[in-house]
């Protein structure tokens, strides 16, 4: 298999008396969905954001495509490549779908200081790319501070695939979305690593991660509990391990295997 | 020694900013080692907190301004009782004894005002404004009610703020809704009294009189110009520099003068202006 | 593995140093500022500044002003701006002084009516703000503009023409509740110790501190009393709520429209007892009371740690900023710097002041 | 079976020009859990927020246990005892995880003017409810805003669970929660069920909402789909009004029923 | 049910009115402020008022007050504030003055360095609020003391003694760049409209309008480009998304500390500009100039509907608050009411133009 482009070796971070990572190595190579599985408050979120610059490390070391590097800021990650979409989605209620959706890589007409935004051309993405994951916009000029749960997800992930270049991480997208749509997002999971695009795919639904994942890495209480590829695992271990390895709540009969 | 002066204007008043430098000058002429302190507004509570502050430094000698006696009384006569000789200058004049100090330097803000009212109306003046750019600081205030009083005619007060564009603006605002004004008086040279002149040349109004309380080096071009009629000079650097030498005086030898020093009010007209520009561009007058 | 999870204990966690856990406090930060103050000053100033006589001097204008920035803190923390205060005790002062000169009432009623007509306006305020949905900031600013502007009316009005309202000394004169709002506390006890030779004496034999000014003890009482309320009452936590997100806090139950409202009234109230205390201790009142004493409250709670934004900060954090504040206006006079410098000295101050907290809680906390 | 704690006729809610609710009728029991599904942007939060006092509906009356009534405000509604986790869980971040847990229904201690709010029992109270639901606190006073997202989510519940009187509504509450946390969740929403509360689950999830619900009633475009009771209908029946009729994604085969 | 539901058209959609869609602009709302401000005066006031020349005379502080309001729009678009725009009025103006006058340059010299130094001043300030994590509220704050003092510092030294400088108006005098900064503008096209009677005379034959003031070309040109910047370019984006959340920005790959500090930098630059008009026209500077300003210029930002929170307003916004700051301000003194009044109406008329605002577009909008 090819190499790996993003190489995170034994990552630690510590936010002041609080250790959220204690020494995890993770990595993600072209074509391949790696699946981020764990319990809540693992560090799943966290482990990510190490690796789209949001967070410096305590400890560890990052390799982009075989060098060695530390991003500074998430600019500098999506520059190299990476997107991201966030647990929190980082977009900004006040302002327009499409502003949200072309914030900081706005497409440019015109030269020289009368270089300006091209609206047109971003609102007709906009909406584009939205109904392609199954949403249809009233405007592309609504706040996203009015956009309903799914709709304001579904932003954020055309956004991230988009602009994707090479690596794309994605913090449990499909937890608000409806049935449709979230069998898009599965499905173009599955297109752009078919492109050769790397994913990171966090989730806490056996299925999806099953449904789309080529390895799967389960992180407990700050660090890896292990690395599985597909078909050495089945739904139910996955399952176990994810939930830490502690017991599930009496309902679990009666339930069996729903969640 | 130790001289402190505690002033209810600002250091970046071009009025008080003479005052200080009077100050600085006596400090250098006598040997003294002399302080100017003022609250940052006119801020009656904060200076008695500053005169407080000065007599427990228990300085050779205290010059306060005494705009408002009953903020101010307590805080003086605690230094008076402190054994600390104090000496006011600027307004103050009627209550000064009584708060046991031993002399005042300065004019009466209102005696100022009326005289300028009183020199106006001689002019020909039927019609006034009184630009006030701090309303509520008492000593302006006593200004245009001396003014109003001297002029005898009717006299309209129009507030302003600092800023010399909104200033003009106003008066010119005010000169057009009213054609009958003819005399303006502003209470400060270079916030009042060159927009005003600006103004009026804005509107082409050759005929007003213009006067200012205090000297700007502007102000006095135009009055050597016959643009503006004259400003009310109280030689506030008599007001600095005369109490700090009297108290020096008196800590070195025991000498105090045995009355009042009336330092104002003096008008500046168009034969004495030209002589009087440079010095107000250096801040001594 | 951890199967002992359940468990409260938590492998996650470093242990953590007391004076780490001190300095994650918000009000404790601001003690950095105080420190650093004070040292310069030690360093720079007259050593009367230290004195007990010089503590007094500085700490009154510090309890004036922190009683308003106190109470600008928790509309802060609240959520809301008032622009008004500084205004506010201009015109409190002459209502008061009104009541006390002009109608000659007895401080037992004057002083109560002077609190109603405030916390009316304050309420008048917050219910415009409420009921328009526009920024507290714009209209409290109104509120500046209207309440300096009628007070300088009011004052022409009652003292026939004048900006200036006097004689309030001699009308509150004997009235019993005067030693509560004016003067110096524990006057007896400073005069027996003045005599023992434990204060400090003038020539004359006068003891240099009389006693206590009263607005530090009202300062000291109302951090408290603050600090009480934010800290260890349901009120409190709404306070927070409020300010931390005024949507989430009302679909929790919090009736942010009621929180907000009072703290207004509360503030206009810190203003009136401000102005009754100065106007009392000045014996009048004029138009330019309180300038400006609306920024320089906001200043004091930001530098106690208070967030524009609303929902962060502390009572105790405003008590130490307004400390910080009041050091360093007037403890300027007590060293030699030419007056011309004294803005510079007082913005650079400041800037050292806030940043050195910060420094130093990060440093401390470990944050990054 | 017992008559409705809430009913709501003809529900219609107008943003500006937006149509949010376009006539909705629905009601909750005592007792039952009522699912409430359909696709993002259907409108099924924005229906809870005029449930639960949030906003008041353009049209339609609301009855509370028999009698009509409109709530004035969210505490009103809470007084009458409904509890309500919201999608965007109305949490403050910088406040401490207890200071939002009891936030408008703090415990007192004392009496008088020396009534104090006692953080002792809060802290302990908030720790206790937390840790049934499978989170275990490190400290009672960190703040929301550092928890991670199924760890805040947890608090929203445990806190509406808490409180819950007559009605419980669940707006997608498991959505970022691990396989733990949900099945404690369901269990939860199970065990208040029983206890004669009546829950309002909105879900995406098609095997949760047939796991706990007793009837489900499917939102579309502002409008019903119809309800149906509990063995009335199957997983995929459900997920085809679900997705309000549309073709699911092309995946859909090779993912066959994983969503 | 809708299988079209692919299409654009949505059935969950009212038709709104031209009306609606123009209200819903927040720039727009402030026209309803505006018109209501001239109603008001055109009833109350002296009828010179809205004569050219009186039309000339409220938009000249209008527009200085104006270009400061613009520029601090902005920067709390961008989710900060600037306290220290008015002393940076005094100090660029100060700087200004001795680079025309004592160093005898050229404006196309002065001018330059006058604005890379507030540039850098502005810079400062940014850099200090990116890299302490302090409130801008705060470290601004810090700022206007210490240029305030820095600018009487600097007078005294540079004039020999006195706050004001003087002989800016000689210095320039018969610079080419003069007209640009100074004075009226299109004074033929006047001269001309006056000889055939269209613009009033004096008696003289001087048109009473000698042109259009400068500064209001400067006013409406810059807020024409800031509204071109905000609303079409890529880093008006920024800006937005900066100051809407600036977390969430930077996540998204905004440089937020590059956008703050340049708007920290226009902001200043802004300052410049208007010291220069300023100190032009009234060829001296002293060390009050500026006083208050950034309150006012926060005041306009405020109007014209900026949210204090950051991520909301426009510049055309700022550019009607401006209008009806300026129109309120000077307009009082057209009319016959009692000057003592001032204030009030002032504040009154500020509360009842931005509630005016808010009922007239939450009406139209149809918003509750
Ligand atoms: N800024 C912070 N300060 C302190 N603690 C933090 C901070 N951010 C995260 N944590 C803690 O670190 C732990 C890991 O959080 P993280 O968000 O990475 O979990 P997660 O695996 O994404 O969980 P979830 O599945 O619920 O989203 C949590 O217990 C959280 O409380
Ligand atoms: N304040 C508002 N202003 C304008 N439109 C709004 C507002 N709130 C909601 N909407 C619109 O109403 C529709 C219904 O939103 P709602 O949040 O109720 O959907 P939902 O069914 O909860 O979706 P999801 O499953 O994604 O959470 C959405 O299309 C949304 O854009
Ligand atoms: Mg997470
Ligand atoms: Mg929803």
């Amino acid at each position: 298999m090819s190499d790996p482009i993003i190489h995170m070796e034994n990552i630690k971070k510590h936010f002041g008396n609080v250790i959220a990572l204690n020494g995890v190595t993770f990595d993600v190579r072209a074509g391949e969905c790696h699946c981020l599985l764990g319990d809540n408050g693992a560090g799943k979120s966290t482990f990510i954001k190490t690796m789209s610059g949001v967070h410096k490390p305590t400890e560890g070391t990052i390799s982009f495509e075989g060098r060695e590097l530390s991003f500074d800021s998430p600019r500098d990650a999506m520059e190299a490549g990476i997107a991201t979409v966030f647990q929190d989605l980082a977009m900004i209620p006040l302002m327009s779908v499409t502003r949200n959706f072309f914030m900081g890589r706005e497409p440019t007409k015109g030269w020289g200081p009368f270089k300006r935004f091209d609206t047109e051309k971003a609102n007709a993405t906009t909406m584009e790319e939205m109904r392609k994951m199954g949403i249809n916009l009233r405007a592309p000029d609504q706040a996203v501070g009015t956009l309903s749960g799914g709709e304001r997800q579904t932003v954020a992930i055309a956004r991230a695939v988009h602009f994707g270049a090479k690596v794309l991480i994605l913090d449990e997208p499909t937890s608000a979305l409806g049935v449709r749509q979230t069998s898009n997002v599965l499905a173009t999971i599955d297109r752009v690593r078919n492109q050769g695009i790397g994913v990171v795919f966090i989730s806490h639904n056996v299925r999806h991660a099953l449904a789309v994942g080529d390895r799967f890495t389960v992180l407990n209480r700050g660090q890896t509990l292990g690395t599985a590829k597909k078909g050495e695992i089945d739904a139910s271990e996955l399952q176990d391990m994810m939930a830490g390895g502690q017991e599930m709540a009496q309902l679990e009969g009666s339930l069996g295997g729903t969640v | 020694q130790d001289i402190v002066v505690v002033a209810h204007g600002q250091a970046n008043d071009p009025f008080w900013s003479v005052v200080k430098n009077g100050v600085a000058k006596a400090g250098e002429d006598t040997g003294a080692n002399v302080e100017f302190r003022s609250p940052e507004t006119f801020d009656m509570v904060q200076m008695s907190q500053l005169i407080d502050a000065a007599v427990n430094q228990e300085p050779d000698g205290l010059v306060v301004s005494i705009p408002d006696a009953d903020a101010l009384g307590p805080s003086i006569q605690r230094a008076v009782e402190a054994g600390i000789p104090v000496i006011s200058m600027n307004s103050g004049s009627d209550v000064a004894h009584e708060l046991g100090a031993h002399l005042h330097v300065g004019q009466s803000e209102y005696d100022a005002g009326k005289a300028a009212g009183q020199e106006l109306a001689e002019m020909g003046g039927t019609k006034a404004i009184c630009v006030n750019q701090e309303v509520g600081n008492v000593s302006l205030d006593q200004r245009c009610e001396g003014f109003a009083e001297g002029f005898g005619n009717p006299v309209d007060v129009v507030p302003t703020q600092n800023d010399p564009t909104e200033v003009q603006s106003k008066v010119r605002a005010a000169l057009e809704s009213d054609p009958d004004v003819d005399t303006v008086l502003g209470l400060g040279a270079s916030l009042v009294g060159e927009p005003a002149v600006a103004a009026a040349e804005a509107l082409g109004r050759d005929d007003l009189l213009i006067a200012s309380f205090d000297l700007s080096a502007g102000f006095l071009e135009a009055i050597a110009d016959g643009k503006a009629a004259f400003a009310i000079d109280q030689q506030q650097f008599l007001q600095g520099y005369l109490p700090v030498t009297f108290l020096a005086l008196n800590a070195q030898y025991g000498l105090m003068p045995g009355g009042d020093v009336p330092s104002g009010p003096n008008l500046i007209t168009q034969d004495k202006a030209a002589q009087v520009i440079e010095l107000s561009a250096q801040g001594i007058r | 593995m951890n199967t002992d999870a359940t468990q409260m204990a938590d492998e996650r966690i470093k242990s953590e140093s007391f004076a780490t856990r001190l300095m994650r406090r918000p009000e404790l930060g601001a003690i950095g500022g105080v420190i650093l103050v004070t040292i310069f000053f030690l360093i720079t100033a007259d050593r009367t500044m230290f004195t007990l006589s010089g503590i007094m001097n500085f700490l009154t204008p510090a309890a004036q002003l922190g009683i308003l920035g106190i109470a600008a803190a928790m509309l802060m923390i609240g959520g809301e701006f008032d622009l008004s205060i500084g205004s506010m005790v201009a015109f409190t002062g002459l209502i008061f002084g009104v009541l006390a000169v002009n109608m000659e009432l007895p401080l037992i009623l004057a002083i109560p009516l002077t609190m109603a007509c405030a916390a009316a306006m304050g309420a008048l305020n917050g219910y415009i703000v409420i009921r328009t949905g526009l920024p507290s900031f714009i209209v409290t600013l109104a509120f500046l503009f209207i309440l300096r502007g009628a007070t300088l009316v009011g004052l022409k009005l009652f003292s026939g023409g004048s900006t200036q309202l006097r004689g309030v000394r001699s009308a509150v004169e004997g009235d019993f509740l005067t030693p509560i709002f004016s003067g110096d506390a524990f006057g007896g006890l400073f005069r027996w110790l003045a005599e023992l030779g434990v204060v400090e004496k003038f020539g004359s034999g006068m003891p240099k501190v009389p006693g206590i000014p009263v607005e530090i003890l009202w300062f000291i009482g109302f951090a408290l009393l603050a600090t009480y309320i934010l800290l260890k009452t349901p009120s409190g936590n709404w306070i927070f709520a409020s300010g931390g997100d005024s949507n989430a806090a009302e679909n929790s139950g919090v009736p942010v429209k009621r929180v907000k409202i009072s703290l207004f009234m509360l503030t206009a109230c810190a203003a009136a007892l401000v102005a009754v205390i100065t106007v009392i201790d000045a014996g009048s009142t004029d138009a330019r009371r309180g300038f400006m004493k609306e920024f320089e409250a906001i200043i004091t709670a930001v530098i106690g740690g208070c967030l524009l934004t609303g929902g962060y900060g502390s009572a105790i954090g405003a008590f130490f900023g307004a400390i910080i504040f009041g050091m360093v206006t007037i403890g300027l006079t007590y060293t030699n710097f030419d007056q011309d410098w004294f803005q510079v000295f007082l913005g650079g101050m400041l800037l050292l002041a806030v940043i050195f907290n910060n420094v130093i809680r990060k440093r401390v906390t470990g944050e990054r």
